[in-house]
């Protein structure tokens, strides 16, 4: 098992003529990903890696049965991308695309919420169940199957912690990143939900940053609800006030929103923080048995 | 990105805010010629984009000629938090009878815009948060349909009994809305929210933030910049696609991803080390990339070691080791270079580095720990 | 039993200290509903008819447990009021306005599909329930207690209809008016499903009106669920094409929305028509044992 | 409300929907002069606010001077459907190579704004409505978040192969769209929208309605109003806070409330009677508001008797009792007047008219009966 991806899924590609879109396509269906087909308006008919191309949304779920869709397209017509998605009938969307103003992307996940959708991002690197599915720009060879989950807000910081975790032995059940914005579909929470009901998963890592107060958040959830171990990692210690770095959700708001904070409250929540990437993975080897 | 006092002002006289007579200088000459036509006793206010321009004495009053002309000479020689005053506003003193705090912003556990008033003005409403958040009133937009009258109203009936002022406030809060969405901000705040001796409001202070992603869409926000108020260096990294942030430390670092870029300030942090910058060249860099980011970086004088962290996914290491070949060459660069290029094509990065002289390490902490021991 | 209003029903007057709403909170008040609260911005503790009078719908819920609201505030402020109302955990909002524009109604329909609220009109003159609650402008002394559900889209001629009916002999169970706009929170089907399952409701009477095809839509679900005996009356068997009839959705387009089709659906789905207003009251008073 | 087509494209054009180059005209000169200033030929059509002008001979093609002035004096002295023509558009002659129909309305079913669009353009849509509605493709707006733009895509991907012409429209819709909510509209409609032989989109004819409800903030299409088009007395009505339509019967018919006022013209018209209006004094009148509707049903000079049917609830009996006793004197009304008044202070108005010379009935069967019987 795994969460969010898996064999069963069908994805197609929005903005697969794109470079982003065209190269990527390459790399998941050469991952072993079911890529069912790509949409790029006007450009139906051309095939992508050997994957069709149609004019909408709608008619390649008409065509293909995608049950799930990654958004390569620019950011100012990724809020669109999502909506067509939606209301075209796709389970699953994960939005690569970076840099959506934070008032579009809040109606964005209000008019998801009405549907029996979900979507993770935007600015997300996508999602990895190893062996099964990748959906996204995360690079397939660091993966290998196993029983950890790893939830993140960043991308190449996912990629050490993950490859990290490989090299100690262990395997990974499914890896996602949901994105370094401030306002993104799925958050942590929404994925230990997820962890908690998948057989496969035996712990949880966490990769949280500056900015907001989703770890916050996540670690009274753990601490209530989460029956798992959850190894925890914070990014941004040495992040200066309100500056932002990098991500879009990435700044401490005068004093709010430190690494510091965060630590905390994932330690008294009984969350295991390293205080390295590499750490991180000692940990989570020292206490899988 | 952020906007000066006197131009957030002016974005609320367009929406139709109430400010007070006042007017931006640069000069003591230009202070003496405003406060003489808005009137003394005038108030003289740095414009710099720091807090604590009160308690620093950015703020003055004066009550004759001769206080106009000390304070402007004096607050315009200042520094506020390192940052050179340039600009004063010259402002009427407005009778304040009472002081509220209006702010919005985009709250992101609830996904919604949030407006937040509190009956205590010209406090830092973060302050307020963390001791008595029950004192701060909150009400939530409808992220389609927005800030509906009947919410505006609950705002004005919470701060102000008169029914009166609360729709006059109510007002108030749907023009900020407004302008709140219209122009993706991420913050529109003002405090304090006065009510004068005529028993009218006014937006004594502004404060607008803008939202980066949102900018291309606003070329006219984006004229507004003050350059002079920014960091050069990151403006020029935004401009090329780099996301740079400068430190106080001296060793240079250079990362692919932000949260990996945060990460790797911090172990040089945890191994006794000082990151002299966050630096971020994304994700499909190219050679030139490269060459722009340490041009960047090297212009920090600080800056004695250079320390290349980089997890190939979609970046090549190989493009990452031409980029420094050729920066390395082009900008004549002999600050030692600890580079930890992992992943993709990194056989063929060792091969294009190995006669370049830099100190290879293999993992994140290798390369950290040797960075800082070439500081000794 | 009866629908929509009752007993039960704990009444909010929106706009009770306008010229329309103080006037006719005596009337219901005097009719016997149970007007517990009005909300007029601004005038909170002033009293109308003895029903104290609150800044917002939301204090007066809390102070008052009201369950259904009644609008009678001016046009432009009438789709704030019903957001207001809906936001407060108003379960029935009954919206007499008249002039609110058609495109706003679209969103104050839409918003309120979300939430656990009913909404009547607007441009409706409202709803009572002999006997038990007089909700809007509808004059009381007509009624009479009874099993004939009466619904129609007009003020006057439902006064008239249901005074017939009255002077035959027979009552009502609840007599509603949905309205005379072209989008409208309620519409004939709506009442038909609650009138299906209300034990007093015997027959019900359907008073349609030129435009749209509201009439004929509620013909094939009566064929094809509705198992009471229903009788109809349709207005405007004289109106010109195009001429906006009085309401906003009395209007023949072009070719579209006449009587005659109306009457013939009706008519072929098993509906009695009425000739006039008088032959309604007879048809109904024939045909009831 | 409705506007002429030349009214139509100037607010297409004013957001960015293309139009043929054309010029309003009144007078047969101005035709001369706006067709060479256009180019010969040209379309010269009648600008009146009924379908089937083209039929009727008021669209027609002028294909050198002669032509010109010869249309322009035919179109101009035209009546179409009781209607004179008294401004004509001179437009460029487009060289079509097809033709299509896009319009929004509101759906009162689905309770949303609806795009419709069709292949066949320059038909009626009813009548494709009809006779094959699957040829009618309609995509629906959210009604909160407006017409997405993979919405306006689907349209313009229905309507066109050519990826081109697919996105060139659906930037058309977007237009339309936008227009549609911005200014209340209850119909906006381009029939045809053509394609030109350069490739080209274009607005050939336009239409657009407008909410009554939304005019209230619109005050810039309220005064687009052609009052020389529209029954004035329908438009005095409507400034009295009167609803009234003119008929061609004899029967003058005063009453309260739409779905009344329709049923009682219908009651005439079973009886054998014609009803000379439809006329609503609405739900709260006063002695003037009966005052006000008497003198506008009598400017109809084929009114031979009225019948006032009111059936009281707000509306008070007493009330309407006087303003037939003070219009009565006024304006020295000699129709024969029957009057049905019942519910609230029934037995005042009576009291009140006792002495009136009316005639009066129980229930509305009797009062349009006996109203009929006088006319023998």
């Amino acid at each position: 098992m795994s969460i969010f991806v898996d064999k069963n899924t069908r994805l197609l590609v929005q903005g697969i003529t794109g470079r982003d879109g065209s190269f990527h396509t390459g790399q998941m269906v050469k991952y072993g990903t079911n890529v069912v087909a790509g949409v790029t308006p006007g450009k139906a008919g051309q095939k992508v890696e050997g994957v069709p191309v149609f004019n909408s949304v709608a008619e390649a779920v008409k065509k293909t049965d995608a049950n799930t869709s990654v958004i390569f397209v620019p950011a100012r017509f990724a809020s669109d991308a999502v909506y067509e998605a939606a209301d075209a009938g796709i389970k699953l969307i994960v939005c690569i695309s970076e840099g959506v103003p934070a008032i579009e992307m809040v109606k964005v996940v209000d008019y998801i919420s009405g549907k029996d959708c979900r979507l993770i991002g935007a600015n997300s690197p996508g999602v990895v169940s190893p062996g099964e599915a990748k959906v996204g720009i995360l690079p397939g060879h660091i993966f290998k199957k196993g029983s950890v989950g790893v939830v993140s807000r960043s991308g190449t910081l996912t990629y050490e912690i993950v490859d990290q975790i490989t090299k100690s032995g262990l395997g990974q059940s499914t890896c996602l990143g949901i994105g370094g914005d401030p306002i993104i579909g799925t958050k942590f929470i929404d994925c230990l939900e997820l962890f908690a009901d998948d057989k496969d998963t035996e712990a949880v890592v966490v990769v949280g940053e500056i900015g907001g107060r989703d770890e916050q958040d996540t670690a009274v959830y753990v601490k209530e609800n989460f029956k798992k171990p959850v190894f925890g990692f914070v990014a941004g210690k040495t992040a200066p006030a309100d500056k932002r770095m990098g991500h879009a959700g990435a700044i401490i708001s005068g004093t709010a929103g430190t690494a510091a904070e965060k630590i905390k409250a994932f330690e008294d929540c009984g969350i295991k923080v390293g205080e390295t990437p590499a750490e991180v993975a000692r940990l989570v080897k020292e206490n899988l048995k | 990105m952020k906007v000066h006092e006197y131009q957030a002002k002016e974005i609320f006289k367009k929406y139709g805010i109430v400010t007070p007579r006042e007017k931006m200088c640069r000069t003591v000459d230009e202070v003496m010629a405003a406060a003489k036509e808005i009137g003394i006793p005038c108030v003289i206010k740095a414009q710099v984009m720091v807090g604590g321009r009160g308690k620093a004495g950015g703020i003055k009053l004066a009550k004759n000629e001769n206080e106009v002309k000390q304070h402007a000479e004096f607050i315009l020689k200042m520094e506020i938090k390192g940052i050179p005053v340039r600009k004063v506003l010259v402002s009427e003193a407005v009778d304040i009878k009472s002081e509220a705090y209006l702010g919005i912003i985009v709250d992101r556990t609830e996904k919604k815009t949030v407006v937040m008033a509190c009956k205590e003005g010209g406090v830092e409403i973060e302050e307020i948060a963390r001791q008595k958040p029950e004192a701060i009133y909150k009400v939530y937009a409808d992220p389609l349909l927005g800030l509906m009258s009947h919410k505006a109203r609950e705002i004005g009936l919470f701060l102000y009994n008169d029914p009166k002022m609360a729709f006059e406030c109510a007002s108030v809060v749907s023009k900020l809305y407004k302008l709140f969405i219209a122009l993706d901000s991420s913050l529109a705040e003002i405090n304090p929210l006065v009510v004068d001796g005529s028993g009218k409001l006014i937006a004594l202070d502004a404060k607008i933030n803008f939202d980066d992603n949102g900018l291309f869409r606003h070329s006219d926000i984006e004229a507004m910049r003050d350059r002079e108020s920014e960091d050069e260096n990151e403006l020029l990294a935004k401009e090329q696609d780099l996301s740079y942030v400068r430190l106080s430390g001296n060793i240079g670092c250079v990362v692919n991803g932000a949260g990996l870029a945060m990460a790797t300030m911090d172990l040089v942090k945890h191994f006794g080390g000082e990151p002299a910058n966050f630096l971020d060249i994304g994700g499909s860099s190219s050679p030139e990339k490269v060459m722009n980011a340490l041009k960047i970086l090297l212009k920090d004088e600080n800056v004695r070691v250079i320390f290349f962290n980089i997890f190939g996914g979609i970046t090549r290491c190989d493009d990452v080791a031409n980029g420094i070949l050729q920066a390395k060459e082009a900008l004549n660069i002999k600050h030692p270079i600890v580079a930890r290029l992992t992943g993709t094509n990194e056989d063929k990065a060792m091969e294009i580095l190995k006669d370049a002289g830099l100190i290879f390490a293999k993992t994140m902490d290798e390369g950290a720990q040797k960075a800082i021991a070439l500081l000794k």
